[in-house]
């Protein structure tokens, strides 16, 4: 048991620092800690790094230096973006728009400000997770002061038609913001392109710290700060720097520059390896999310008649990690709202488990995958009440 | 990887690893099915009674690792006991008897007591119903 | 030049971290770098170390663990202690009582909240900088949701009756919250003694890493969360956990428990040779806040006829890194606010130096400083057309 | 030391730190005095004119690092100028001749070109008054 190999495959909750990230936020902790708000040499060592960091991440979403705010990750971001347009256009309108898909980092915000007096929108998807940029358009009107949308979904892998919806919203003058936090470092997300106005990651999502990420804000955007007090961040954002974490996260990026293409192709080969062969044999198992518009590195099935969480707890003892739609690990009954929103009946969405790839995957823990995996659903199925094979065996 | 903290017990992982009384019973004396598919826990479970005594068990479950973990447990515990004596198995005793649950979790100690009461119900009203 | 020793004397703006920190935190960036919320191994093994970090804080601190919330900072910790209680409590009142030497991450989400239609008492301070506990009491009205005061300020060191004025507003039903960003690590701050019901901290300030901090949340009190998402952090806090800076920050607070007592005793040694020998070499100048009443660490001293960041700029080609109460290195040209509260002239404010000690301070250093200083000042006051004395000689 | 990036130029550092000009003027034959010590700015800058050239100056700042140096580049500056030629000396170009200052420090050369213009202002107005 003790030298089994372990197999992470839930990149998608959270990935490894790259070694490279850890080795460069070294000297930021001892040597040049200094603050960078101070006018002395100390704090300009660490202004310098910061400054760099900001320009490599400006360089890589094709965003200005002075666009990029650095927070504590991406529920931050999306705090800040929700709020801190809500409150600053409040005089303007009252409507957000928003889809049933997004990661709590929004639905809770929204909530909030549901209670604050703003008619929060919600659009539906369809069978694959795709919110339709007409319903957007309908949607609009003239309250409306802000659009967020999710770039990619972190459970099913959908990815979603941003710069179109960004289109309709740019012609309308509103504002559009999306959490792009599964696809930053992982696919190509030129704000120009995407046209959004802000945009929300984090940098633990591709190899970088934790507890560190950043929000574009597009120059000229009137958005109040969630977190006031120094000048931090052109003031976007008070709070002493985490100078090493900072530099950590820009060299994440740096690494993705250059890998995330091939890594992005190499990720789809296993993923589809791994979606085939699980779907070939299991047999009452359906793959969840787009077929074709999908992360790289997504693999979403569900299997009738097993529980999520004991599908987890025999991967773990196998010593393989993933993640499920199932709420047994939450305190509410409910499963993912994303796989009741795609039209899964709650039981198949209790039985669904996430498989997300990452950049130390190997083709044959891909393999020891669909060797052991199939067999745990088999042993379970025989163990439920739901199974309709015992019953005809 | 036995080092590492599972936020559940040894003896919940001994259960879930290898659950005891696994399976359909055939001509079961009582059989109780409680939970929802939809909330995410299903548990089905067979007695054999004779002389007022449990002298057989089974279960099928459809839940997480507390579900089936707890499911065997309790089938454990009532095996040999009068029908009063199970009947008195709390809940909380079957938690205990796993070496404790996670607060979430304790919901499913509370249906595999239910599944054992609906059991000796059933058996009961089978007794009493014209043969 | 480049072998010139450096001398940081700013300890308050921001420490180095300690190396046991800097190691402790290594092994979560890369090796145990799991989601802290996910149940299997990988997860756990994060989760154990947040648990045990959060219950080094919470006995650091005589709290309960579940009482710890980790935050990205003391900014952040602020914004949501007096937003968090503003926004739960609205229905039950108003107005907010705090004072008028608080950090900016207090002063700035008040304006915040007077806009969204709080009643913010800005209470004044003594020529020494105390807040007087009878003003406290005069200011509570039915309508009182919170009192804020800070525990000891960052520019002057003066140390707040926190305990008397916690006890003020307990006798109220009144929730108190202190800012202690300058005193945890460095000062006893038993919540029970200080009758607070929350608490700011950050740790970057006690030697722990940047970009972590904790907000202490007495049980029961209501707060809406300021960043809101998923479950973490009991849902007091959203957000992937910073699991390589939270034990951190518990390595620094494991060090503070054991080194603070002896530190401090030290400190005040060195503070007061500092204190002292700049007021004997130095006319015309005069020490800022509360003589007895102060921070272990602190110096702030003002100096007539001179401005604070030209004395700031060649204690820096000496090598040594201070602070000034000036406004030349902010947007804004009122000079410290702090100084103005305590009936500093804004002339003689412009002309204020902070220097603040800390665990590498050496005797040596504060002599160094003794020697070069007042020449500085001097070479500065024969420039200055304020100066009196060139007319006279 | 040296590698790290100050927010100031060099030229800026090299003036604060070896200011050029310092000092009170004897029988100067303009003096101008701006800025305010309530906003931590006060400059006062003497000028020796003859035949309508500013054969010498004179400067005493009380201000930060940036207003020292624009002091001390005006004065340099203006040296062996014609009136007329000083008084074209804008702000921009007491900055520009400095490597560039920091956008929160250009005040500093505002004030600069202001004292310049004071100083050159109280010569002219003694030069019209009756002696
Ligand atoms: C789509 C999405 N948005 C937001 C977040 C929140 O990121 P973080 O936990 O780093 O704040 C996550 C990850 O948890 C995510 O997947
Ligand atoms: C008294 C006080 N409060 C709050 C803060 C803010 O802390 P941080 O910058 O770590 O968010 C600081 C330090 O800058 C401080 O000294």
């Amino acid at each position: 048991m003790k030298t089994m190999e372990r197999i992470y495959l839930d990149y998608a909750a959270t990935t490894p620092c790259h070694p490279e990230a850890v080795k460069a936020m070294q000297p930021y902790f001892y040597d040049k800690f200094g603050n960078a708000s101070s006018i002395y040499s100390f704090g300009q060592e660490a202004k310098a790094a910061l400054e760099e960091s900001r320009q490599r991440v400006a360089d890589f979403i094709g965003a200005r230096p002075e666009e990029i705010v650095f927070t504590s990750g991406a529920s931050e971001s999306n705090n800040a973006a929700l709020k801190g347009v809500a409150f600053a256009l409040r005089g303007k309108g009252n409507r957000i728009i928003t889809s049933v898909i997004e990661h709590h980092a929004i639905g809770e915000p929204c909530k909030f400000l549901a209670k604050e007096g703003f008619e929060i929108i919600i659009l539906p998807v369809d069978k694959d997770g795709l919110v339709d940029p007409d319903a957007v358009q309908k949607a609009l009107n003239d309250k409306t002061i802000l659009v967020s949308i999710m770039h990619a979904n972190n459970e099913i892998g959908t990815i979603q038609p941003i710069a179109e919806i960004g289109r309709i919203c740019r012609e309308k003058g509103v504002l559009f913001h999306t959490d792009a936090v599964q696809a930053v470092g992982h696919l190509p997300t030129l704000v120009s392109e995407l046209n959004v106005d802000m945009l929300s990651s984090s940098g633990h999502k591709f190899y970088g710290p934790k507890g560190v990420g950043f929000l574009y804000i597009r120059r000229g955007t009137k958005i109040k700060p969630l977190i006031q007090g120094g000048d931090q961040e052109r003031r976007f954002r008070a709070g002493t720097e985490n100078v090493a974490g900072i530099v950590g996260l820009a060299k994440a990026v740096e690494i993705a520059a250059s890998e995330m293409e091939a890594e992005g192709k190499q990720l789809i080969q296993l993923r589809d390896a791994l979606i085939q062969g699980i779907l070939k044999a299991v047999p009452d198992s359906r793959l969840n999310g787009h077929p074709a518009q999908r992360l790289p590195n997504n693999v979403n099935i569900s299997f009738a008649y097993v529980e999520g969480e004991s599908m987890l707890l025999n991967l773990d003892l196998e010593g393989i990690a993933a993640s499920t739609g199932s709420a047994c690990t939450s305190s509410s009954l409910e499963p993912s709202s994303v796989l009741l929103a795609i039209g899964l009946p709650a039981e198949t969405a209790h039985g669904s488990i996430r498989f997300t790839l990452g950049k130390w995957t190997a083709r044959a823990q891909v393999d020891r995958v669909l060797d052991i995996f199939p067999k745990i659903v088999a042993k379970l199925r025989v163990m439920s009440p739901l199974y309709p094979g015992d019953k005809n065996g | 990887m036995a080092e590492t903290p599972l936020p559940y017990s040894e003896k919940v992982m001994d259960h879930f690893r290898n659950p005891r009384n696994v399976g359909v019973m055939e001509n079961p004396s009582g059989v109780g099915k409680v939970g929802n598919a939809v909330c995410g826990d299903v548990m089905e479970l067979f007695i054999k009674v004779e002389n007022d005594i449990i002298i057989d068990t089974r279960f099928r479950t459809f839940g997480c690792g507390a579900a089936i973990a707890t499911s065997s447990m309790v089938t454990e515990l009532v095996k040999g006991k009068t029908l009063d004596e199970a009947l008195k198995i709390s809940n909380k005793a079957v938690a205990e008897a796993l070496g404790g649950l996670p607060p979430i979790k304790m919901h499913c100690s509370v249906l595999a007591e239910e599944a054992l009461k609906s059991a000796i119900d059933d058996y009961r009203k089978k007794q009493t119903e014209p043969k």
